[in-house]
């Protein structure tokens, strides 16, 4: 929910040298550059704006002051988001002593715009590597990146069988970092203190994709540690600016690859509110979202459980959690036609409808799931050794929660309620009943029996669907009706889709954290920006602070539950 | 609404007689002599669903086009229908709604008549990220895509579908699949075995 | 009896110690793979011959004809000889492994058993702690880091579990009075007892001791793929590479499970009833009788390892040697106290 | 006369280990590439060019207690054989040794040398 305008002239009393604005979707608050740090304190300390949700850039274009920033924070207690934008020609204070996840977003914004941060501890890029001289979601950068390096094509050279046209694969290639500009990178990134630097990742089993972390190590213990992000850098935020808003979508099932249904839905929710169209969609569409994004929910904690307990040593858990993953799988291909890359949901409804027998295939899966999760908690929950392994293993208070920006399973497992399916319902989640697991320490252990908690609450969701989906006609309409095509056309594939100008930020609940979306349009086909919020980014960021002063064998125990995806740190 | 998430910490007689691995160990020896749940690919493989995302085919004109869309679209777009050849009107709409436009590259010829048809019609498999919108925007039920997904080459070269290529695939889903019904999976008896301990029953096939 | 005698007799054993080195080690891979699969709900291989029969026979090929890399920076001559030293003490332990009774073939006497020495737990011991100097070696001399962590824990179990191990086992010796193993199933099949029903404690905490010395679930932190990748083997390639996980998981399992077998098991002895005697459905081979006992003992023991090991997540370094040095150790020497009490009242 | 057969068994194991280390070499490939023989670390440069430096161990202290504790029980192997022989008296004394070993090792649990040396500071 956006800030009331009770609190938005509250926050104008109280500091009068801003402007405040409520509009449709947003509440923003307007500051000059050099008052930032300062008001951004006197939100977050008076106003209980305490969790840091984004901060990032958008590129004007215009003269002076080229860029605007936003910071987008959230007060959990009165359940407001507030928006403070202010506008730069290329410096901005560092706010980092307020919010930790700041600094991570302020090397994103370094990196891709070259806006240089005052007062940042360690400023470098967050996705490139460190001698890459350009900036590249800048809007005068080209979509194709400058083609310098032409990598030859291994079929060229082997079979010499290229195609002319535009079926052609001689493609020209950006630059691509050399050895060199790595050890140049690794040894900008982390100073040695301790004895060795371990590189850990990015071809490395434990840490679920391509990242690389780099260990200082005295003995087993971490002295400090870094994390370079990028290797699956694919410039998602940059294609955006250049897709029409339903081809987005596509993108979105690259970013989280585990659950590409939710970010599906959050991104769909998020047009649709930017085009004020969400009480249009069909309620069954709602329903179908609902279900199958809790059947990708339940999909991907299957996958974090597999490979947390494959990390802590226990592989069965890993083939048996597996095995009802496959059948997940199986009814989401069924129902969509793919696996993975599902890009199922479309702005005004789903893509199709529920086929025969859908119905009936999850009603068996949810009748026997939970049986089999109590198995699996048979061999886990109480085991001592599992016990041991995750009680007082990276603890997050509260107040982490909050400085770290930290959202999703993480900061419930600290015991915060953040659920955006509770706070800001989409779709049919206003309409289902469902808890929300808590933890109490906030070590790897809770985090461990919230998200299997998770599960549970997904198959009773997944149960009210289905008795609401079974008394819906097959006839019944699942994409909405545009009232008039002229002004508004909505259809499957999704051309000519006009967005009016305006902003929005809508987020939805992703099993990885809050997946948020801030648009920035200025009408038309394309949007102007788009500013991804993963989960995952943030969760990471948290992720050298739990590692310092421990074994390297906690490495894994922290990393798997905090349970990033690195196609979504990246994008 | 909101639910604490705890789990008791073992007692003193769970500890010494080792309950919590005699727990576990309980459910790994109940699996182990339950029946395995594996497809053995290669030598078996399952039926993908109807509604797979796989490769790309063009059905051909056989007088089950959907009408009147389709003698519509070919008015509009001057285009004469073969039959047995390819339903595409050449109305770029595939690529208009593509998120990778460049894969596609679609050309028309001129006939003798004055009228138009397909001749030119190339996709480029190694940049497309087979999300269906083509295949919703096509208005006369021409692009689709079918069940190939063993789709793995030697030669990029195999990875572009040109006509004659899209036209056999398909030419094959025509004679093979286009009449099935619209149902999650076609291969009950199979999915029902995989699905044993779920004792999945699916209805029989409405064929309405 | 004649030298000749004595050199067949002796080179006959050499022989089937070999075979159980190479091709029942090879073929515990496959045990292995199969119960670790139908655990899992798979079938494990399939391919390769009859469900998998012929399955380690390609694992080899295959690892043989792999090239033979060293690492740029790796000390050739440490680096080989780390194989060597990984290799000889695990299989030398099998030399005092009494396989059965005394049988009498070809006029002979022959007692199943290399070296049968008053002092053959101590070297079954001693050879089994010199397993940790071939992980070790292999650990520095590839000087690569995951290799080096990995080799160092290795040696923190090693150093944890080697008193816990020696202190369980004085509990049987005690009994048994003699530290010859063929003397200690003698013990055993004497006093009509297997030393599991008197010393349970010696038992629970030698099979632990026994997980970690030879690097099983939940102590096989030394190559925890997940955070190290293979920890100490992670440069070597080929038959190399093949050695290390032949010897940690299946020669030393199987030689320890021996040990073990002896010490509690009652050696060869037929099922027992405590102080009443000994059921042996297999009566009709006679002595033979005692080589079936011992197999099947041995192999009970190895599927329960792998029981255990495809069910357990695995320890922290810190907490194995915790849970050695506070937990077992304690335990073991109560264990003592008790066999101080328990050993006069047996019979001689 | 006994350790013959440990000692046929050792030189044969000594045989058998040289040729299977040395079976790669003689019937694998030989193709040489430029990064193959770069030591394994994820893919990446290395930071630290090699492994062989010092390196904390958290178990030092552990070790010397190993010493301490293989010794008692190479003392306690030969009592534990005659033991029966001993009567009363044999018991007393080596309970009254285990007893002051006992202490020691509650002297050093308590002191906090069984726990892992994680920290340099308390070393």
């Amino acid at each position: 929910m956006q800030a009331t305008e009770k609190t938005l002239n509250e926050i104008k009393a109280k500091i009068p040298y801003v402007d405040v604005k409520k509009e449709k979707l947003t509440s923003v608050v307007y500051v000059q550059k050099e008052l930032l740090f300062n008001v951004l304190k006197a939100i977050k300390e008076d106003f209980g704006f305490k969790l840091f949700i984004d901060h990032s850039v958008v590129d004007t274009l215009e003269a002076d002051n080229r860029f605007e920033a936003f910071y987008i924070l959230y007060n959990v207690d009165t359940k407001e988001r507030i928006l403070v934008k202010t506008k730069t020609e290329h410096a901005l204070p560092s706010v980092e002593k307020l919010w930790f996840a700041a600094k991570w977003a302020e090397r994103e914004c370094y990196d891709m715009f070259g806006i240089n941060y005052e007062g940042h501890e360690h400023l470098v890029r967050a996705f490139m590597w460190d001698t890459y001289s350009h900036y590249p979601l800048r809007k005068d950068f080209p979509l194709g990146g400058y083609e310098t390096v032409e990598l030859p094509s291994l079929n060229e050279s082997t079979f010499g069988d290229n195609l002319s046209g535009t079926m052609n694969y001689k493609r020209t290639h950006t630059y691509v970092p050399t050895l060199k500009d790595l050890e140049y990178t690794e040894r900008n990134r982390i100073k040695k203190k301790a004895q060795v630097v371990l590189n850990w990742g990015p071809l490395h089993p434990g840490t679920h994709g391509t990242m690389w972390f780099l260990f200082d190590l005295e003995g087993e213990r971490i002295v400090q540690t870094d994390v370079i992000l990028g290797q699956l850098h694919r410039g998602v935020e940059k294609l955006a600016e250049h897709e029409p808003y339903q081809q987005f979508l596509v993108y979105t099932d690259r970013m989280d690859y585990i659950s590409g249904l939710c970010s599906n839905q959050a991104w769909t929710v998020t047009v649709e509110r930017l085009l004020g169209i969400e009480d249009m969609v069909p309620l069954k569409a709602k329903y179908i979202r609902t279900m199958m994004s809790e059947l990708q929910r339940i999909n991907s904690h299957l996958l974090w459980l597999g490979t947390y307990a494959l990390d802590l040593g226990a592989l069965t858990i890993f083939l048996y959690a597996f095995k009802e993953r496959e059948k997940i799988m199986d009814i989401i291909e069924g129902i969509t036609g793919a696996r993975l890359t599902i890009s199922y949901t479309r702005i005004g409804g789903v893509r199709m409808d529920l086929p025969q027998g859908a119905l009936d295939v999850i009603e068996s899966f949810v009748k026997f799931f939970p049986k089999e999760l109590k198995d699996w908690e048979k061999i886990l929950s109480r085991n001592r050794i599992w016990v041991k392994r995750n009680k007082e293993v990276g603890v997050l208070t509260k107040e982490d929660i909050y400085f770290y920006g930290l959202t999703g399973a993480v900061a419930r497992g600290s015991g915060v309620f953040y659920d955006i399916r509770k706070l800001e319902p989409y779709d049919a989640y206003s309409m289902v009943d469902f808890d929300v697991p808590l933890g109490e320490n906030g070590d790897c252990y809770d985090r461990y029996l919230v998200r299997v908690e998770e599960m549970r609450q997904s198959i009773r969701i997944i149960e009210q669907c289905l008795q609401k989906l079974k008394t819906m006609s097959p006839n019944e309409p699942f994409m909405a009706e545009s009232g008039d095509p002229k002004k508004l056309k909505l259809t499957l594939d999704g051309i000519g889709l006009k967005v009016p100008a305006g902003e929005v930020y809508s987020s939805g609940e992703n099993p990885r954290g809050e997946l948020g979306f801030y648009i920035n349009s200025k009408g038309g086909l394309k949007p102007y920006r788009v500013k991804i919020r993963p989960g995952s980014f943030y969760n990471l960021c948290v992720y050298p602070h739990l590692m310092e002063n421990r074994y390297i064998a906690d490495a894994v125990t922290v990393l798997a539950s905090l349970d990033p995806v690195v196609g979504e740190v990246d994008r | 609404m909101i639910k604490k998430v705890f789990e008791k910490p073992l007692n003193f007689l769970e500890t010494i007689f080792f309950l919590d691995f005699i727990k576990g160990m309980s459910v790994t020896i109940k699996q182990a002599f339950t029946k395995t749940i594996t497809t053995h690919y290669p030598y078996e493989k399952l039926t993908a669903p109807k509604r797979f995302r796989g490769f790309f085919g063009h059905k051909t004109v056989n007088g089950l086009e959907p009408q009147p869309a389709f003698d519509e679209w070919a008015e509009r777009m001057k285009v004469e229908p073969q039959p047995s050849k390819s339903r595409c009107v050449v109305c770029y709409l595939c690529k208009k709604a593509c998120p990778v436009p460049d894969l596609f590259e679609i050309d028309g010829k001129k006939l003798e008549n004055g009228k138009k048809v397909v001749s030119v019609f190339n996709m480029n498999l190694m940049l497309c990220t087979f999300c269906g919108l083509c295949v919703d925007a096509c208005p006369v039920d021409c692009l689709f895509q079918s069940d190939i997904q063993e789709t793995a080459s030697f030669s990029r070269k195999d990875a572009i579908l040109n006509l004659e290529k899209l036209e056999l695939i398909g030419k094959v889903w025509q004679d093979r699949r286009e009449q099935e019904p619209d149902r999650i999976w076609i291969d009950d008896e199979a999915r029902e075995k995989l699905w044993r301990e779920n004792k999945l029953n699916l209805r029989k096939v409405d064929n309405a | 009896m004649s030298i000749i005698a004595l050199g067949i007799i002796i080179a006959v054993k050499v022989v089937v110690i070999l075979v159980i080195i190479l091709g029942i080690g090879a073929y515990l891979t496959l045990v292995e793979r199969k119960v670790a699969a139908h655990i899992q709900r798979r079938p494990g291989p399939m391919v390769v011959g009859w469900h998998g029969l012929l399955q380690p026979l390609a694992d080899g090929i295959k690892l043989l004809t792999k090239e033979d890399i060293l690492p740029s920076s790796a000390n050739p001559i440490l680096y080989n000889l780390a194989i060597v030293m990984a290799l000889v003490p695990a299989t030398l332990v099998f030399a005092v492994v009494p396989f059965g009774p005394e049988v009498h073939v070809f006029g002979y006497d022959i007692k199943p058993i290399l070296t049968d020495v008053n002092i053959g737990i101590i070297l079954a011991f001693a050879f089994g702690s010199l397993a940790v100097y071939g992980v070790a070696l292999s650990g520095w001399a590839s000087n690569s880091k995951y290799a080096l962590i990995g080799a160092l824990r290795k040696a923190g179990i090693i150093i944890s579990y080697e008193v816990v191990i020696t202190f369980a086992a004085l509990g049987p010796i005690m009994l048994a009075k003699s530290l010859s193993t063929y003397d200690i199933v003698m013990a055993q099949i004497h006093q009509k007892v297997w030393y599991i029903f008197l010393q349970p404690i010696s038992f629970v905490v030698f099979v632990f001791a026994l997980l970690a010395e030879t690097g099983r679930v939940p102590f096989d932190i030394q190559e925890a793929e997940a955070e190290l990748v293979t920890g100490f083997t992670v440069e070597y390639g080929g038959m190399k590479f093949g050695l290390f996980p032949l010897v940690e998981w299946y020669v030393e399992v199987l030689s320890l499970s021996s040990i073990l077998a002896v010490l509690y098991l009652g050696g060869w002895s037929p099922l027992n009833i405590p102080f009443i005697g000994f059921v042996d459905p297999f009566f009709f081979l006679g002595a033979w009788s005692g080589f079936i006992w011992f197999i099947i003992k041995v192999s009970i023991l190895f599927l329960l390892v792998l029981w255990l090991h495809w069910t357990l997540p695995r320890y922290r370094i810190d907490q194995i040697t915790t849970v050695a040095w506070k937990v077992m150790l304690p335990l073991a020497l109560f264990n003592i106290l008790i066999s101080a009490f328990i050993a006069p009242l047996l019979r001689g | 006369m006994a350790y013959i057969g440990l000692l046929s068994l050792l030189v044969v194991m000594l045989g058998l280990s040289v040729v299977l280390i040395s079976l790669n070499w003689l019937l694998g490939p030989k193709k040489k590439e430029s990064y193959k023989t770069y030591p394994y670390e994820c893919g990446v440069p290395l930071y630290d060019d090699t492994a062989q430096t010092t390196f904390h161990q958290g178990y030092y202290i552990l070790g010397l207690l190993l010493l301490l504790f293989d010794i008692e029980v190479a003392y306690l192997f030969p009592w534990a054989v005659v033991y029966s022989l001993l009567g009363v008296f044999g018991f007393l004394e080596v309970f009254l040794f285990l007893l002051i070993l006992t202490f020691g090792l509650v002297y050093a649990w308590r002191k906090g040398a069984l726990d892992w040396q994680f920290d340099l500071e308390s070393l």
